[in-house]
């Protein structure tokens, strides 16, 4: 039974883990591109 | 001869080129100058084939060069900033190996006839690394006229050559347009480019901002005008 | 033939330039009697019988001492740019292709050649038998036709030396695993009929990427 | 925008209800297994994990085909994606085969009576060293192109390291046959859903990761622009 337990804790912790690892890299690159948009914007006015 | 009409060369994000229109003309010698950076070497590796553009028209004696690259490799020479030669084999053996896959018909004979031209018979039987480095510049224009191509294209020639090797080298260029080769020639040294060219065009930032004939100009127009287009990137 | 001309002009101008400076044997001369130093001294308290090890062996030294020739085999184009000299031509691009592999394949199988009266003298084994020429012989193919491919990969990136064993050890573990799986048989005296069956895989592995490195390599040197 | 924030909130839900309904069937639908008990039950999502992996790599291998026909950029994004989805399943393919086999054979690694396992540690070594080889490369239309290539080499191999492996192992004593077929009617159903709803979760996964790709291309693309001072 606790081998059941690891197996499916790990599954759902590597998941879980990717999951939040790419909503955080679109969170920083949504932020990085506007901060970048607004940048050329001014650069063009 | 050659044809280029809204030539786009991009490498991801960056544009190495941006619509560059070009045409020149049967025994023409043109020659581009420009900063570096400015997409000098990335127009000649177009017009040899050795890269694609991204978009526009790259004619050749009427054949579009990304589509029928191999009719065209047949015409055209081209020497590298690099020597493109095998430091290990001697001048003899680069000169026949690539006459080999030319497929050069009688190749020793064209062999010695290039040798001659490029004043190099003495040294035939050295290895190539053991040439100085104008001796190696003119190797280099010999392999490049291996096929007898109808087009040479010579990016910075006389980059890292001193005066007497410099002075060799134009002379032999001199030796090769009089046989109505036509001739790009790309270099960042205003007074070599005015010395054997038809014409003159400046490259800058990826375009071709001002192309003039070279009948009355002189040097010091030249350099008036290279500074008015180049503008911030020449260091005064 | 225009194009067979070509390919062996490739060829012949790789062999030329060896023969004239010796870099590559020389240098697996002592890379080899090196190998089976280390591994003598690394199994001597252990192993009773050589030749439970000897396939083992014999086939990792070659896998490196391969993967230092494709190394150095597109090293020697990189060098004053030659690769360019040869897009120059024109040729197809899988006549530099068959040029390259079949002077990889040449090249790899002197230097086993070269190594295997070694291992055979040291290892007190006769290794020189037909049989086991012709395993090393379609292994090697394999090697030369997947390394070849991604050789010229690997000289085109960052700390090329490391890229290209990370890139081939992969791939060709299947050839490595049968190979050590028929010499093994071969040295303990098994039928042909027991391992005939790898046999046939490492033909198959040799065509499949023959065909696939073919289909491949203008995609990896064009631009 | 709008319409393809549907087709992802749809992806999202989808997936997430048939891991929950998954879920249910391992552990309270499917019966205990006789011999091995409880611990079977890491069977489903074991082989379903594989699976992705497996169906990633093939992904990979299409989009790399497809780039190099067509040069679009969108398929490189698809590969490489994939290659990380695919990674992160066949690490849990791995980690939970290893603790099964601790459960039944009470060792983590037997690499002689499971070839599976040898085989699943190269495709790690495979992929890694893919994601490798665009780290190494300059040049991003270099990197889809080299990458793409060796998407595709590598995939190609998959099937002949099954088979060395496979044989190779027997000439080993075979000392556990698994009974891969002979599953009862409910584990065969259990079995089968979970690997509709792994497959599921790879295409959700797949498109946040691809949206992930578009977004740092057009990152590079401001970045370029702010550095030239012009537009595209």
């Amino acid at each position: 039974m606790g081998y059941l337990f690891a197996a499916y804790a790990v599954f759902w912790g590597l998941t879980f883990a990717y999951v939040f690892t790419i909503a955080s890299r679109q969170k920083r690159l949504e932020n990085e591109i506007e901060a970048l948009s607004r940048a050329v914007k001014r650069e063009e006015t | 001869m050659i044809q280029v009409q809204g030539l786009v060369k991009s490498f991801g994000h960056t544009y190495a080129l941006r619509d560059v229109d070009l045409e020149v003309t049967q025994g023409q010698f043109l020659t581009i100058v420009g900063p570096n950076g400015a997409g000098k070497t990335t127009l000649l590796r177009i017009l040899a084939t050795l890269l694609k553009p991204t978009s526009g028209l790259v004619r050749i004696d009427g054949l579009d060069v990304a589509s029928r690259s191999a009719e065209i490799r047949r015409r055209i020479g081209f020497v590298s900033h690099q020597s493109l030669t095998y430091s290990k084999l001697t001048v003899e053996e680069n000169l026949v190996f690539y006459g080999r896959i030319y497929d050069v018909p009688a190749v020793k004979e064209r062999v010695d006839t290039l040798l001659t031209l490029v004043g190099l018979e003495a040294r035939r039987h050295d290895a190539a690394r053991t040439l100085s480095r104008g001796m190696q510049q003119r190797l280099s224009i010999a392999r490049a006229m291996i096929h007898q191509p109808s087009l040479l294209l010579l990016d910075e020639p006389y980059t890292g050559l001193d005066q007497q090797a410099a002075e060799m080298l134009r002379q032999l260029l001199q030796t090769i347009t009089a046989e109505s080769c036509t001739v790009v020639m790309t270099t960042h040294n205003l007074q070599r480019a005015l010395e054997l060219c038809h014409t003159v065009a400046i490259l800058a930032k990826g375009r071709i901002v001002h192309e003039a004939e070279n009948t009355s100009l002189t040097l010091d127009d030249f350099q008036q005008a290279y500074w008015h287009y180049v503008g911030d990137r020449w260091p005064r | 033939m225009s194009f067979l001309n070509k390919v062996l002009a490739i060829v012949g101008k790789d062999v030329v330039a060896e023969l004239r400076t010796k870099e590559m044997f020389s240098s697996m001369l002592v890379f080899a009697l090196l190998v089976i130093v280390i591994f003598s001294f690394s199994f001597e308290l252990r192993v009773e019988n050589v030749a439970q090890v000897a396939p083992g062996i014999l086939w990792v030294t070659f896998v490196f001492a391969s993967t230092l020739e494709l190394n150095r085999s597109l090293a020697m184009e990189m060098e004053n740019g030659c690769l360019d000299g040869l897009f120059l031509a024109p040729m197809d691009r899988s006549a530099i292709y068959f040029g390259k592999m079949l002077g990889n394949l040449i090249f790899i199988s002197a230097i086993e050649a070269l190594m295997l009266p070694i291992f055979s003298v040291l290892f007190d084994l006769n290794l020189i038998l037909p049989s086991l020429l012709l395993t090393i012989f379609l292994g090697t193919i394999g090697f030369a036709a997947v390394g070849t491919l991604l050789s010229a990969i690997a000289v085109n990136t960052r700390a090329r030396e490391v890229m290209l064993p990370v890139l081939l050890f992969p791939i060709i573990l299947p050839v490595v695993i049968s190979a050590t799986k028929v010499t093994g048989g071969i040295l303990d005296g098994v039928p042909l009929a027991d391992w005939a069956h790898w046999l046939r895989f490492l033909v198959a592995f040799d065509i499949i990427f023959l065909a696939v490195s073919y289909m491949t390599f203008d995609f990896v040197v064009q631009g | 925008m709008s319409k393809s924030l549907r087709i992802e909130d749809v992806l999202n839900w989808l997936s997430g209800l048939s891991m929950m309904v998954a879920l249910y069937l391992v552990f309270v639908y499917a019966p205990t297994e006789a011999t091995m008990g409880h611990v079977q039950r890491i069977f489903y999502f074991h082989v379903s994990s594989a699976w992705v992996g497996f169906f990633a790599f093939l992904v990979t291998l299409v989009g790399g085909i497809a780039y190099l026909r067509g040069g679009n950029r969108d398929w490189d994004t698809v590969a490489l994606s994939s290659v990380e989805i695919g990674l992160t399943f066949t690490a849990m393919a791995v980690i939970t085969g290893s603790i099964w086999a601790k459960a039944t054979w009470n060792a983590w690694w037997p690499w002689q009576q499971e070839p599976r396992l040898v085989l699943v540690s190269i495709l790690l070594l495979l992929y890694l060293a893919y994601l490798m080889l665009r780290a190494f490369v300059e040049g991003e239309e270099r990197k889809a192109r080299f990458a793409a290539v060796y998407g595709i080499v590598a995939f190609v191999s998959v099937p002949f390291t099954f088979m060395s492996v496979r044989w190779w192992q027997r000439l080993h004593p075979v000392v556990f046959e698994r009974e891969g077929t002979h599953l009862a009617p409910a584990m065969l159903a259990t079995f089968l859903f979970c690997l509709v709803a792994f497959t599921i979760l790879y295409f959700t996964l797949l498109l946040h990761r691809s949206r992930l790709g578009r977004l740092a291309d057009q990152a590079e693309g401001l970045k370029e622009r702010l550095r030239t001072g012009e537009g595209g």
